[in-house]
């Protein structure tokens, strides 16, 4: 048997935890349906993070959006806090089944 | 020399000596480290612990006498909030945002801290007015909603003169505004907060007798547990050790002075107003201490554009080491002093006697 | 009335009032939480110090006595279980899944209120039969097992009338069948039953000597230890709140009138079989609580089409609460006057003079 | 130096940490060689997940395969997990070293 | 209004956790900027990892990075360490926005 | 026989018996497992406290005396290492790697065991000398070292070998010698060592007063807290089961003989040069016991090309459980003797009168 895959589109945002909260708020601004999150240590232009205070963590963010929602989420994210924020994000290609959960 | 005397007393208490070995294993880059989720159940442990301690004590005592320390402690927090901004801002040419990011670090208070002066005490057989851990929970978010508020201000002042000469835009007004009290909101709904105060209310409502079955936990266990996390508290400073000399000269010399001004003038007000000898030392704690668990979960959000490293580091990494080891022995002989024992010896006598 | 005043003066130890202080928490979405490690780590620790305890008191007391309302604990617990069933299936019109499920989570029985009860019964100076800790372990499985059995074997029913009527495909019935016994294994090896049954023997084995080194731990910190737990409970209880709402009227008044039922009854036939004042309201606990730990662990894998929505929800937002702060002193109440004391007045009396 | 990588599939599960055990079932009855699993927190059409009660967490399972059982496993999840569990899956393309390894 | 994306790699590392320093001062030797690091669970051809002693759980590694230090980095870790360590790594390609952070 | 009788005592203690009851619930494959902060946490915790109380033994009766136990300990580790690493290669007949591994696991010490000697004295009533928490803390990276050293001579012998046959690469003996200098520091910076050396300091430092407000949690927790942790070695011990199997006869006989003799010679040397009776079991102790926390952290990077399964599984899953149930009291009894008690029972007798 086989099974039909459809083409959507995973962004992955990395970000100090306490900026988690925004990231969010945007979501859920862009009408996102689901997120998946969990706490990560990282080095980056920042350098190290996840050693000191519990606030000092990084979170790693992980959305299957479709590829129409997704430049306006990222706009956001650049914009509003690129510059204040240690983060990173990125975007790749899966295929998923019910594509009606997206 | 008394004081020095002191000093080198507190030094060698475990909560110090610990701190002291934390930092040491974080500089030979050892991988000591206490697990996250103890670390991270500490502080409610023991702001639980002093919630009950103090409410309890309220009981006993009355919360009549509450108001006017309280109120004062407001007013000079909201002071040296101030005060702060304008040495930095003017002095130490810092930028707005991290000028009131670390304006207010310093006029908020730190619970740690706390913790440590109420275990000094206890080690020279001394009480403090249960009702100052009220002051705590009061004074944690105040030094934070001034700063933010005086700097959304400011921001709104800047972008109305660019709107003037450009087309503004109206979105970012109201940005300001949502983010002005989502940040109230979560600064009072804090966890710190919410369990320091909870637990007043609860050690007032349950009284010496209902505490009974859980004294060993909330009441022996203490210091133990501080000597714990303070091996994390030194950890985490002596990991920042290096950021320390990025901070510059004249950060790290506010972060010495200040507090200790600050403490000093808490120690002396608090006197005039009829605390005793240990709940002026306490007194003058909140005011000498900064904010370092707090304070970024509070401004990261309040205000981004200040630099955490600048108000984490000076905090933790100076004040509190410079406050639980050399601020808390002066304040303890000023206190001694200025409530009118001869000197400390003559008082650890009576002392003696009490306990 | 001396019911009302034993519910308030329950009302007003540090256990519920932490509990409460954790819904309100919860509620202005403070951000307030116990790491999830120490939150995991509690359970265990309470239900091994339960075991322990219950271990040496059987060793001081024998446990022939034991069989007798073991045997009945279980009946009962296979009888409400059924009675459940009958009540959510007819009147409360719950499909096969979610009734089988909320009957044996209400016929199993919640470790954390039986800590609870505990240390109620410790505040009012009366002890209880040390066996019922072997009793809970047993209990704890039983619902499960006999709503697993019934889940099955009507699903079985169904998926042969489904394959008269067309052709039938034996492997899911073999699915069935390899999932009962998955489930059954799994719910005597669940860490909850392991642990009690393991510190049951232990405690039986080092008798009161034994546990002498251990005792600050396993007994003197255990209040505190559930303080702790408690506001946990109430964080996710608070939590949970909006989701009460949805679970409706039926449910909400079947998870408070069930327990109530049964825990008197308990309280009566314990009484009858001859257990101790404080022995019988422990019996009527075991019977009137509901699992909220176990149930989702079992349920999840043995009726996944149940919706765990509902029988969290109820078990840890409507009878856990009911349970500690009302049902507790009502159930204390009627075991007074079943071992005829007149008044609980009266019976504080003499238990001053025990203690 | 040029290293070769060979193309296989990445199949990411995410899922309530209870149903974790079933999709490692699933891999095992489908010979599958390996999997990475952490603990996640999540939204999705089943609200949030991770705050309560630790059996409310997300488990994530990353399953690096080949092509070939890819559609056997996901239909296997599919049929016998989709209607009763919070569960989200989707695939994506990397490329390995040691094929010999999946 | 459109986000161009440029494409980089991502090197996906997952090994033993007493393993994660080795492959970090791989990173660090070949000038990689940052990395994302955290603790996961797994099964291989060296069994289940995660449930013993702290030591014998896995670490993931994510770096997102050039193409053109890829094959190095993978050339040393492949050469170095995939003998001795449970270890398994693999590669996708990621679309980043600000190409000047990797 | 009093050996017998007091290996069955000390099988019936709490710490055993958890011990046991964790690898049962492995063996019926159980979810029972403490959360890992606080199993992370619980070896820092009971390294804090040996070494706490060491140092203020050590501030008691001073320092001078420990010079020689420890040199002879740091030989004696040496010499036993070379003695495994012969055994191992010659007549168990693995390879280069395993052989360093596997010899310098049961050259180095084990914390836990150490704690659990300690409580085992405890309960027989007898104490020990307070600088064998500073020789724990020296022994713990000198057998790594010499192997780490010795398998790297080797390891260059034969790279050099192939260099005159072929054309050889400098480079990876640059490599080897970067490899030693990191795994010493690192072994010497490992958090073991650290917090046991910090520890002593500490305790060195306050002595038992400056002790007292710490003491609830560092001393009388401390068996509790043992308890606990021996939960979790049971349940890893239980899991490993099977890979016992596979590391085949010799090591296992390896892993039994190998410290029971190292453990004997302890003993004796340790009351030749004038260890208490509880000093003598202790140093004995250290000997005889491997290490299973320290071996994976070092050897990993030190020797990768060692099979951890073969170190960890004989030291953990053999040899622990070996010496705290059987090993212990046979040096007990042994160390009773050397000591001129005639018999067990009449030292109880004179212990009784100590205590
Ligand atoms: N090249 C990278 N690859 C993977 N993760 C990265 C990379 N650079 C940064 N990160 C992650 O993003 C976080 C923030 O990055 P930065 O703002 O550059 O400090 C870091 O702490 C890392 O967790
Ligand atoms: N769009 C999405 N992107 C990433 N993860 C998701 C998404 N939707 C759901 N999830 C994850 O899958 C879990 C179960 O989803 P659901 O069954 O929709 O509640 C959620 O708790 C999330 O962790
Ligand atoms: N096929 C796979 N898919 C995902 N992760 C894997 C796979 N094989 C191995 N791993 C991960 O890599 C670790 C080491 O693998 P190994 O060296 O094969 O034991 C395992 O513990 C897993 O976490
Ligand atoms: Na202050
Ligand atoms: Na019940
Ligand atoms: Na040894």
């Amino acid at each position: 048997m086989d099974v039909k895959l459809y083409k959507v589109k995973l962004l992955t945002v990395v970000c100090e935890i306490l900026a988690q909260k925004n990231v969010l708020e945007i979501l859920e601004r862009h009408n996102v349906t689901g997120y998946t999150t969990f706490e990560v240590h990282g080095k980056g232009a920042r350098g190290i993070r996840g050693q000191g205070l519990q606030n000092e963590k990084n979170a790693k963010i992980e959305v299957i959006m479709r590829e129409e929602k997704l430049s306006d989420v990222i706009e956001e994210i650049s914009r509003t806090m690129f510059a204040d924020y240690a983060l990173v994000l990125y975007v790749g290609d899966v295929g998923v089944v019910r594509t009606e959960k997206f | 020399m008394e004081v020095l005397e002191l000093i080198q007393s507190n030094l060698l208490t475990p909560i110090v000596l610990f701190f002291l070995f934390g930092i040491i294993a974080a500089r030979i880059k050892s991988d000591l480290k206490i697990p996250e989720a103890i670390s991270e159940f500490l502080p409610i442990y023991l702001l639980a612990a002093i919630g009950l301690h103090g409410g309890i004590e309220m009981r006993n005592t009355g919360f009549e006498r509450m108001l006017v320390p309280m109120l004062v402690a407001i007013g000079l927090s909201l002071l040296f909030t101030i005060n702060h901004y304008q040495i930095l801002r003017r002095l130490g040419k810092f930028n707005l945002y991290d000028s009131y990011a670390l304006a207010s670090t310093y006029g908020a208070v730190g619970a740690v801290t706390f913790s440590v002066g109420l275990s000094f005490l206890r080690d020279q057989g001394v009480t403090s007015e249960g009702y100052l851990a009220a002051v705590l929970a009061v004074l944690e978010p105040v030094a934070f909603i001034l700063a933010i508020f005086m700097t959304n201000m400011a921001a709104a002042k800047q972008l109305r003169a660019k709107k003037q000469s450009a087309g503004g835009d109206e979105i970012d007004v109201g940005v300001q505004k949502t983010r002005l009290s989502g940040v109230l909101r979560e600064s009072v709904t804090g966890k710190a907060i919410v369990i320091l105060l909870g637990s007043i209310v609860i050690g007032y409502v349950i009284g010496s007798e209902g505490f009974e079955p859980i004294s060993i936990v909330f009441e022996e266990m203490f210091v133990g547990a501080i000597v714990i996390f303070m091996i994390e508290m030194g950890v985490i400073a002596g990991q920042r050790l290096e950021d320390i000399k990025r901070v510059g000269v004249f950060l790290t010399a506010f972060a010495i002075v200040m507090p200790t001004i600050n403490g000093i003038v808490g120690v002396v007000v608090a006197t005039v107003m009829g605390l005793s000898l240990g709940g002026s030392v306490m007194f003058g704690l909140l005011l000498a201490s900064a904010s370092f668990i707090a304070a970024p979960a509070v401004l990261r959000h309040a205000i981004p554009e200040a630099k955490p490293s600048l108000y984490i580091t000076s905090a933790l990494g100076i004040t509190f080491p410079y406050n639980i080891i050399v601020l808390l022995p002066i304040m303890f002989a000023i206190s001694t002093i200025t409530h009118g024992y001869e000197s400390i010896d003559l008082f650890r006598h009576m002392a003696g006697g009490w306990t």
